[in-house]
């Protein structure tokens, strides 16, 4: 218990996913269920790590780099995507957002 | 100390980079001459890049010489792979990509086209596209993936108006979620084998026998919701439908076509090493998602009231038709696959396009959509070479020899048959004949119904211009006379994919 | 022994954070707690020995990501509390908590992947972030380039959504509208 | 010789043809002469054949062309003239003559006078190729040909519904029928190897019996349906509402008896399986009563006739069941001489009653029309079997053969029947020609026949008075072919007592018919007295109310149960079953298309549902690998 | 040009149609009678050079497509195709002359010729796939034409027809799909020519599992109950050139596969199958028959007069032997004239009067004396009548039968009985009674143009009904070896009893010279 190992990285890493799965499926509000998608990518990254650390293995701390690299990226596009349609209806709630269906 | 590294640039294979680099050039020149001159016309830019894409296809072609002679070939730090599939792939999102450009030089001024940005992102896109499916590193294929995503939500975006703005913040959202699926996985068969190489990974788990086959499956299946959601797998499909409709309707064709073959890639890579190494579960699981896309998407296309969202469904049905390849794992099948989609990109463009030339701008008074059915109702009286050509394009989907896509569905089937998957050959067949409804409903509709009083009789092509029908008559010819050119693609392709060890 | 009360103690911490942030109805709270954790998370990716991923995660996140999503917020106006139509929360909640416990389920258990030989190995005596960059412009350097190029793809993608000329949709109008507005002199590209 | 067999054949054909030709146009006399002509031609040329066959030359046998052939089946058109098919044309050829140049006058005011002709003459062609065929295939194009004639014969008054009834009734009967003929002809195909009369007798001794006898059984059942025979016996009373020369031709003379052709023909068959002819004669015996029990009430002119026609030809099968062919062929010929008569006689009455058919509204015709009465009262005598006329010496020949084979019950069957048939027959004279007047109460001006008609009844008449004589030297013929039994009474103190027995009772019964129905008082019956009443009378005025049961038991259900099919197989279960498989996937659709409700979150959800899915798959699979030996124990100990 | 007469008669219409698309909608009516008759000549022509004493394959055209796969383009003609080539295009030239005033005659005449070239494509290839091709080809101008031309419920009518036989059809794909790779396991090539996969002799489960793919896509379009029906509802909304092709030649290519896929292929799954699909074809007999009986539109009395036909050239081809399947095949062909001629007769009647009740009528022999006695020809040849060119078939298929089983060629034989019984009733109907109806009193007779196609069917009805010899010999040919083969290649005892080439043991069935006088 006291001695930690890999497998707490990725139970802590999996919790942390879960967290971000709960954000994703009950966030209405657009810019807040972004916040819980960082929370899915960071989550990774803390295993990523801990399995390079364990491995003395670089490739994992290469892939959590990546992986900022895109979820920043995702942030921008997201936030331009959120902007031009608040300038059109003024909310970013995703229940507003249903007019194609079926 | 760390020691320098001494690197030649010879052994760098830096070819393997030149289909890509490319596009990226070719996007950055295209921002630069809208730097130094603003307002140039569309017609340049749509010239510009098809220019780019004719030379990317010069330089597949010479990759496909150097395969020939050398096979597989990895470059820059291995972290490139040319192989047989890279090659075809890149050859179908390069040809796709091609017929795709010209169709911005519609009648109608549409917003995207109006942007040099949109052309720079549509380059940056292939670019992501190619590098996806020219590399078995997980990281690699990870952001070119997300490259090209993000570019694609950007152009779906760019159509201005309502609902494609709803469409690219679904697609955006969703995909977030399966990038967020994605890496889980890539961490897992990390974990278990301390690289992110397909390769490698196969290597690591063959040489321990599988002894985790726990942790195995859970990185499959989140790799697998990752590409599910990429290649519209039910359930991870429900974007599909909506991103079609709220994007025009050339890139929606376009959509159906190119991230699709690269997701495909990808996914061969990686889950046919499992199934031939005999994970029992991913079969199975295969099985079911193959079956369940197959036939409910196909169930859901039966309701539809609009052509586009019934051509969407259609191609998540084709795409689980193609899924069973993958399952399958011969050399034929995964032969098939690209033969079928060679000949699904030919139709399926043709009949996106087909809905692209009749798109108007503002919805006529009582339709409820873009391309609702009643749009093309009694469209042989009116235009019929036009609905001929769109009947065609119907019966080449639903599987009608001669027509292209029924040779991909012979060659599919006949490919589950020797493989000895007689029930999903049969399941697959019997999915066609469910298709077989819907595509007939459009053409009852365009021949054997009435024109809708009030709707004006030019509707069919409102939007055509010369190139638009250029394309289409590209796709005609393609669909029709496909079989004459069929034995020198099979040919082709089956070499390709057979000396890449698939 | 340290290890194990810092990872504890920083595993409680981005929990509580990343709950806080995907349940609290203030989005103010939510960023806050949102950097918090990010910033916690590099904790653990020092504790790891990762010093340049923790680097880059504070600066990416904590500048970079954050100050967008505080821009964000205050363009949608959502220092409010923000109300959200709660379906069945029972879905939500179970799912995860499924998905939490079947992965556990299996990561509890010790790998079997002993004999891992690692390919780019850490090296006792130089800085990670020598190490990194050795790798990251050896073998990393297409993806490096590839995701410069995500950068620049978002970047522009930014530029032209959020760009005025969205205000107004040729998409939408008519041929003739499309005529009146360059009579006035108004820029519309062709 | 093979010339006027060719001839005899195809010149009713072609006067078909010729009159054909004239099928849409108004009525010419040419297309009645012409085809009476060449049926005349026809006869001729049968004569000469017969004289032919007579002098002794063997019979000519001619293959005209082949008709099918596959593998091992060859059926060609083949024609055979011998003694047997000789006779018959000589009956068929002269009686359609007669009956052709009758009907000329006959059907003088008809508007199909030229498609009459054609059909006529279509019949008469197939008849001839019935007859003369040399094989069972061609057999059966004759058998199905003289059928298809005989529905447009009866139906030729197309207007009227019970006239199309009746034919179609006629055809629907005889296929039924024919289907048995089907099979027999397919069991002797596959037996013998061959259809040609010749090699197939020649076979079938060889054959086992059981296959012998449903051989047997079959092809009688095909001439049950043509000869009228129980229970496919209704179509032939009923048909009588085609014109009265058809009736006369057809259902007197000639089709009905082709199941006593087919019976003889076939009699190297019948003659191995004598159950079956022991079958064959208690059934003629049977109808033979049958039908004559049916003519004693019925009130319509026609209907006795055809009644006693019935009756007849169970005095053939009789025959023909026990072994004497050639008498079943002699009673043939004579019985078709006789039973023309009398038909073309009630024809004439017909024409002058303006087609009324009840005796009973007739009466006392003798002095308005001499010839005809002459002429039917004749022909009932030869009917009732009076010495020294036709039917004398078939019919008692007959009564013999039944005694000499020791058939009694069947002998005083046919001796009762006899008597029978005499009451019926003068009743019918009675009425009609005696008594009073009766038809004066319905204003009608009867008046005799063309002359030409009665001239051409003759011959009829002159051989039903002298057919009789002509017995031995037909049986020396015939039995060149035919079993050559003779039948005599062993002693002849019986054969006198039988004979004139026999006489003494034929003679009693005319002479009842007569005082009870030339007695003044006779009425039109209405229906009130007493003995319409009784039970008798109703069940054989009804038909022993068989067309009821048909009707009621077997065309209502079969049209019942057709529409059932129909409207609840066909469309509620087939089809809908069909059509339920399409809906179901469209409403699988319709009810699941709302997982696409637009709505991101949800989408997000199903996501994450699948995936969380896959999952719970995933550890299932892991963990039931992990723990396999655990688990295998576990269920070893439940005793899987 | 003889040794490719077979691609140019598949072809020749399918150019005409397109170059059909240039002519004047005013002349396109003359210009599709034309192509059909020179399409038909060309096949009188195929007839003339075609030689009957040879059982093979004739006019074999080979051409690659893709070898790769085993794909090629190869047709021969065959004793069993040649006449129902020659029926597609006397057929598609009738019916092409027949045409009366239609809407958009040249859409129809243009997709006529195209249909007539997926007909003779189906008949002549001799490649699986080349086969399918044509096959579901054919659906696609038939939906056309039910579809733009039909009825009131001419879409319903269509999308079934459409959906129905290609649902049937892609089962059979799967089979021939399963074909091809067992002759790949065996040989190591890929081939999908049907004449090489004669020659593989397939296990008894092979033979079971391939015979019912097959058949789910023959019994459909046959069709067979209970798959019939899609038919009434095709024909009874079809227009009349619709029904008449589909019922003369579209339905043949059901029995035809029969023939040409099934018994050869699987030997042993057809003797192991042939008492269900009798008991089915029985059915199909005389339980149509009796739909037929119920109907209360004549065109639907054909329609499933039809079916129950199918029924005995079904029956007929499984009897196996010889006679049976030759009769079968003349089954075919006369059933194609004789149904055809019908639908053609109720086409005649529905142009002048626009229904097709037969209570609307009664009393037409009066009125329309030509018309009835061509429709009581062709009545009398439905019902089977001798020498009339469906009795020849219907006795020889039944013929063929009885040597199988006897009480089921007695059940079958029933169709006699009940054929005679809906037609003979509906003929009352429609033709005998006093007229009642006013519309039916001034209705004019058969015309010219309609008697110019009416006139050739009843003539041939007539001749090859007395003459069936010049078609029966080359069916024969060519059947025969078909059986020989078949009796060789069965595997199972019970097979190699049932296909017997001998007819009977009995020594002395000497064929009559006929000179016996």
């Amino acid at each position: 218990m006291m001695q930690i190992g890999l497998n707490h990285y990725l139970v802590l890493s999996t919790i942390l996913f879960s967290i971000g799965l709960i954000g994703v499926m009950r966030r209405k509000n657009l810019l807040m269920l972004f916040f819980a998608t960082e929370i899915l990518l960071n989550s990774v990254n803390i295993s990523f790590a801990a399995i390079s650390h364990y491995y003395g293995d670089l490739t994992g701390q290469m892939f959590a780099f990546f992986v900022i690299a895109i979820a920043a990226s995702e942030v921008a596009v997201g936030l331009g995507l959120l902007i031009v349609w608040h300038k059109k209806h003024n909310n970013i709630d995703l229940d507003f957002m249903s007019t194609m269906r079926g | 100390m760390l020691s320098p590294i001494n690197v030649s640039i010879g052994s760098l294979n830096l070819i393997t980079l030149a289909p890509m680099i490319l596009p990226i050039v070719g996007a950055l020149f295209i921002l630069i001459i809208d730097m130094f001159k603003s307002g140039l016309d569309k017609s340049m830019f749509v010239m510009l890049s098809l220019l780019v894409l004719g030379i990317d296809f010069a330089l597949l072609i010479e990759s496909a010489g150097m395969f020939r002679a050398n096979g597989t070939i990895m470059g820059v730090f291995d972290v490139m792979l040319v192989d047989g599939l890279a090659i075809l792939s890149q050859f179908i999102i390069v040809i796709a990509s091609m017929l795709f450009i010209p169709l911005a030089l519609s009648q109608k001024r549409f917003h995207e086209f109006s942007y040099p940005e949109f052309f720079a992102l549509f380059l940056f896109m292939i670019a992501g596209f190619q590098f996806m499916v020219a590399t078995d590193n997980l990281i690699l294929i990870f952001v070119g993936l997300e490259t090209a995503s993000l570019a694609l939500y950007t152009l779906i975006a760019m159509h201005n108006r309502d609902k494609s703005f709803e469409a690219a913040v679904k697609y955006f959202t969703m995909g977030a979620l399966a990038a967020g699926f994605y890496s889980f996985g890539s961490m897992v068969f990390y974990a278990l084998t301390g690289s992110i190489e397909i390769n490698q990974i196969a290597t690591v788990l063959a040489g321990n026998n599988y002894a985790d086959i726990g942790f195995v499956l859970v990185g499959v299946v989140f790799l697998l919701a990752s590409f599910g959601f990429k290649l519209s797998m039910v359930p991870f499909h429900t974007w599909t439908p909506d991103v079609y409709e709220g994007s025009s309707a050339a890139l929606a064709g376009y959509m159906s076509i190119v991230p699709k073959i690269a997701a495909f890639v990808v996914a061969m890579r990686l889950f046919e090493f499992l199934i031939h190494s005999g994970v029992v579960w991913l079969e199975a699981v295969l099985y079911i998602l193959v079956i369940v896309t197959m036939t409910m998407a196909n169930i859901w296309a039966l309701v539809q009231t609009d052509v586009k969202r019934m051509l969407a469904y259609s191609s998540i049905s084709h795409a689980g038709f193609v899924m069973a390849a993958i399952l399958i794992g011969t050399t034929q099948s995964n032969s098939a696959l690209f033969l079928y989609w060679v000949l699904f990109s030919f139709t399926n463009l043709g009949a996106f396009s087909m809905l692209w030339i009749s798109r108007q701008k503002n919805l006529l008074p009582g339709q409820s959509s873009d391309h609702t059915f009643e749009k093309f109702a009694g469209l042989v009286k009116i235009s019929p070479v036009a609905a001929s050509i769109m009947a065609l394009f119907m019966l080449s989907l639903a599987g009608i020899p001669p027509f292209s896509l029924f040779w991909g569905k012979l060659y599919m089937i006949g490919s589950a048959v020797s493989a000895g998957y007689t029930v999903l050959a049969l399941a697959m067949a019997l999915n066609s004949a469910i298709a077989g409804y819907y595509y007939i409903k459009l053409i009852v509709y365009m021949f054997m119904k009435d024109p809708v009083v009030g709707y004006r009789g030019d509707v069919s092509s409102i939007n055509a211009t010369m190139s638009l029908r250029v394309i289409i008559g590209i796709a005609t010819v393609g669909t029709i006379f496909v079989f004459l050119a069929l034995n020198p693609l099979l040919e082709f392709i089956t070499s390709f994919v057979y000396n890449s060890g698939y | 022994m340290f290890e194990a009360i810092a990872f504890y103690l920083f595993a409680f911490l981005t929990i509580v954070m990343f709950y806080i942030t995907v349940t609290t109805s203030q989005a103010l709270y939510a960023l806050t707690a949102l950097a918090a954790g990010m910033i916690f998370i590099s904790a653990f990716f020092f504790i790891l020995g990762a010093d340049f991923l923790g680097a880059v995660q504070i600066v990416v996140y904590s500048g970079a990501v954050m100050a967008l999503y505080a821009f964000g917020m205050m363009f949608f106006d959502t220092t409010r509390e923000v109300k959200e139509k709660q379906g069945n929360k029972y879905i939500v909640v179970g799912l995860s908590a499924l998905s939490a416990i079947l992965v556990v389920a299996i990561f509890a258990a010790p790998m079997v992947s002993e004999n891992i030989t690692a390919i780019y190995p850490v090296v006792d005596g130089i800085g990670n972030t020598q190490a990194v960059g050795m790798v990251l412009f050896t073998k990393y350097l297409v993806p490096f380039e590839v995701a410069a190029i995500m950068l620049l793809v978002a970047m522009i993608a930014g530029i032209v959504l959020a760009g005025k000329k969205m205000d107004r949709s040729l998409t939408t109008m008519e041929e003739d509208e499309i005529k009146t507005l360059r009579e006035k002199n108004i820029k519309v590209h062709s | 010789m093979e010339l006027f067999l060719y001839t005899a054949l195809f010149s009713p054909l072609v006067g078909s043809l010729f009159a054909a030709l004239f099928g849409a146009s108004p009525k010419t006399k040419i297309a009645g002469i012409i085809p009476s002509a060449l049926l005349g031609l026809s006869f001729i040329s049968s004569s000469i054949l017969l004289v032919s066959i007579l002098s002794g030359n063997g019979a000519v046998h001619v293959e005209m062309m082949t008709w099918m052939s596959a593998g091992n089946l060859y059926i060609p058109f083949g024609f055979v003239v011998d003694q047997v098919s000789v006779t018959m044309m000589m009956v068929v050829t002269l009686v359609s003559t007669v009956v052709h140049v009758y009907a000329i006058g006959y059907m003088d005011h008809d508007k199909g006078f030229n498609r009459f002709f054609s059909y006529l003459s279509a019949f008469v062609f197939s008849m001839m190729i019935l007859v003369m065929s040399d094989n069972f295939a061609g057999l059966f194009i004759g058998w199905e040909g003289v059928g298809l004639c005989s529905w447009l014969l009866i139906g030729f008054w197309y207007h009227k519904e019970s006239a199309t009834w009746a034919a179609n009734e006629a055809f629907i009967m005889n296929r039924i029928a024919d289907l048995g003929m089907l099979i027999g002809i397919f069991l002797v195909y596959w037996n013998t190897g061959t259809l040609q009369y010749e090699q197939a007798f020649a076979a079938m001794p060889s054959l086992e019996n059981d296959v012998l006898t449903w051989m047997g059984v079959f092809l009688f059942i095909g001439a049950m349906g043509k000869s009228a025979q129980f229970p496919l016996h209704t179509w032939l009373a009923d048909a009588m509402e085609g014109p009265t020369p058809v009736s006369a031709l057809i259902h007197a003379a000639t089709m009905v008896t082709a199941g006593v052709y087919l019976v003889v023909r076939a009699h190297p068959l019948y003659h191995l399986i004598p159950n079956i002819g022991i079958f064959i004669a208690s059934l003629g015996a049977f109808v033979a009563l049958f039908a004559a029990s049916m003519a004693l009430v019925n009130r319509d002119m026609k209907r006795v006739i055809a009644y006693s026609t019935l009756s007849q030809l169970g005095y053939m099968f009789v025959a023909a069941g026990l072994g004497a062919y050639w008498v079943a062929l002699f009673h043939l010929m004579a019985h078709a001489f006789f039973k023309a008569l009398l038909f073309l006689g009630a024809g004439n009455v017909m024409h002058a009653m303006h087609d009324e058919l009840d005796p009973f509204k007739m009466g006392g015709l003798n002095k308005a029309m001499k010839g005809t009465f002459i002429m039917m009262t004749i022909a009932s005598v030869a009917l009732a079997g009076i010495y020294p006329l036709a039917g004398f010496f078939s019919k008692d020949l007959i009564l013999e053969v039944a005694f000499v084979e020791n058939h009694y019950i069947i002998y005083t069957v046919l001796l009762f029947t006899a008597g029978l048939t005499a009451f019926y027959s003068f009743r019918l004279v009675a009425l009609i020609f005696h008594g009073e007047e009766r038809y004066k109460l319905f204003g009608i001006h009867p008046h005799e026949a063309y002359k030409f008609m009665l001239i051409a009844m003759s011959p009829l008449l002159f051989l039903a008075v002298i057919a009789g004589s002509f017995k031995m030297t037909y049986f020396e013929m015939v039995t060149q072919v035919l079993p050559a039994s003779e039948y005599h009474v062993h002693s002849s103190l019986t054969f006198w007592i039988m004979t004139i027995g026999t006489q003494l009772f034929v003679a009693a019964a005319i002479l009842f018919a007569y005082k009870k129905y030339t007695r003044r008082d006779i009425k039109v019956p209405d229906g009130t007295s007493k003995m319409e009443n009784s039970f008798a009378y109703k069940l054989l005025i009804n038909q022993y109310y068989i067309p009821f049961a048909y009707q009621e038991y077997v065309v209502k259900p079969y049209r019942e149960v057709s529409s059932l099919f129909w409207t609840h197989v066909d469309q509620k279960i087939v089809d809908a079953t069909v059509d339920g498989i399409a809906h179901t996937f469209y409403k699988i659709g319709e009810e699941t298309r709302d997982m696409q409700s637009g709505n991101l979150s949800i989408m997000l959800k199903w996501m994450v549902a699948g995936t969380v899915a896959l999952l719970s798959l995933a550890v299932v699979f892991g963990l039931s690998v992990k723990y396999a030996t655990e688990i295998k124990l576990f269920l070893s100990g439940l005793g899987v | 040009m003889v040794e490719h007469i077979l691609s140019i008669l598949i072809f020749f219409p399918a150019l005409a149609a397109v170059l059909g698309f240039v002519v004047h909608k005013d002349s396109v009516r003359s210009y599709g009678v034309a192509v059909a008759t020179i399409e038909f000549m060309l096949s009188m022509w195929l007839w003339l050079v075609f030689d009957p004493t040879l059982s093979g394959m004739q006019f074999v055209e080979q051409i690659a497509l893709v070898p790769t796969f085993g794909i090629n383009y190869i047709v021969g003609v065959d004793g069993i195709s040649l006449f129902i080539v020659i029926l597609a295009a006397f057929f598609t030239m009738l019916g092409i002359a027949s045409l009366g005033e239609t809407k958009n005659i040249k859409n129809m005449i243009i997709t006529l010729l195209f249909l007539q070239m997926t007909m003779v494509g189906v008949f002549l290839a001799l490649d699986a796939i080349v086969f399918y091709v044509f096959w579901e080809l054919s659906l696609v101008p038939m939906l056309y034409l039910i579809g733009a031309w039909g009825g009131p419920l001419r879409i319903y009518a269509s999308v079934k027809f459409f959906l129905y036989t290609f649902t049937g059809s892609l089962v059979m794909l799967v089979g021939m799909l399963f074909m091809a790779y067992l002759y790949h396991r065996t040989t190591g090539n890929w081939s999908f020519s049907i004449l090489e996969w004669y020659r593989l002799q397939l296990p008894f489960e092979y033979q079971i599992w391939l015979f019912l793919a097959f058949f789910v896509g023959f019994a459909i379009k046959v069709p067979m109950f209970p798959f019939h029906t899609w038919l009434p509802y095709a024909h009874g909304q079809a227009p009349t050139i619709g029904s008449v092709i589909l019922a003369a030649i579209l339905l043949k290519m059901g029995t035809y596969a029969f023939i040409r896929f099934s018994l050869p292929l699987f030997p042993d799954a057809s003797v192991y199958f042939m008492y269900p699909i009798a008991v089915l074809a029985i059915i199909m007999i005389i339980y149509t028959a009796m739909v037929a009986y119920a109907q209360k539109d004549i065109k639907q009395v054909v329609a499933y007069s039809s079916v129950s036909h199918m029924g005995v050239i079904v029956l007929g081809t499984f009897a196996l032997n010889v006679e049976g399947i030759t009769g079968s095949i003349f089954l075919m062909i006369a059933h194609g004239v004789v149904s055809g001629a019908l639908f053609l007769l109720v086409g005649v009647i529905y142009d002048r009067r626009h229904t097709k009740l037969m209570s609307e009528f009664g009393g037409l022999a009066s009125v329309m004396p030509r018309y009835a006695t061509i429709f009581g020809i062709m009545m009398m040849a439905s019902v089977g009548l001798p020498l009339t060119i469906n009795f020849v078939g219907e006795f020889m298929s039944l013929l063929g039968f009885y040597k199988q089983s006897h009480i089921l060629t007695l059940l079958a034989g029933v169709a006699i009985i009940v054929g005679a019984i809906y037609m003979l009733t509906a003929y009352k109907k429609m033709f005998f009674g006093v007229v009642t109806k006013d519309e039916n009193r001034n209705l004019p007779d058969v015309n010219k143009t309609e008697l110019l196609a009416l006139i050739p069917l009843a003539i041939v009805t007539v001749w090859l009904g007395v003459y069936p010899k010049v078609l029966l010999e080359p069916i024969s040919t060519s059947v025969k070896p078909l059986v020989e083969f078949m009796h060789e290649k069965a595997i199972t005892a019970e097979a190699k009893a049932r296909i017997s080439t001998m007819a009977v043991k009995v020594d002395n069935t000497k064929i009559p010279t006929g000179e016996a006088h």
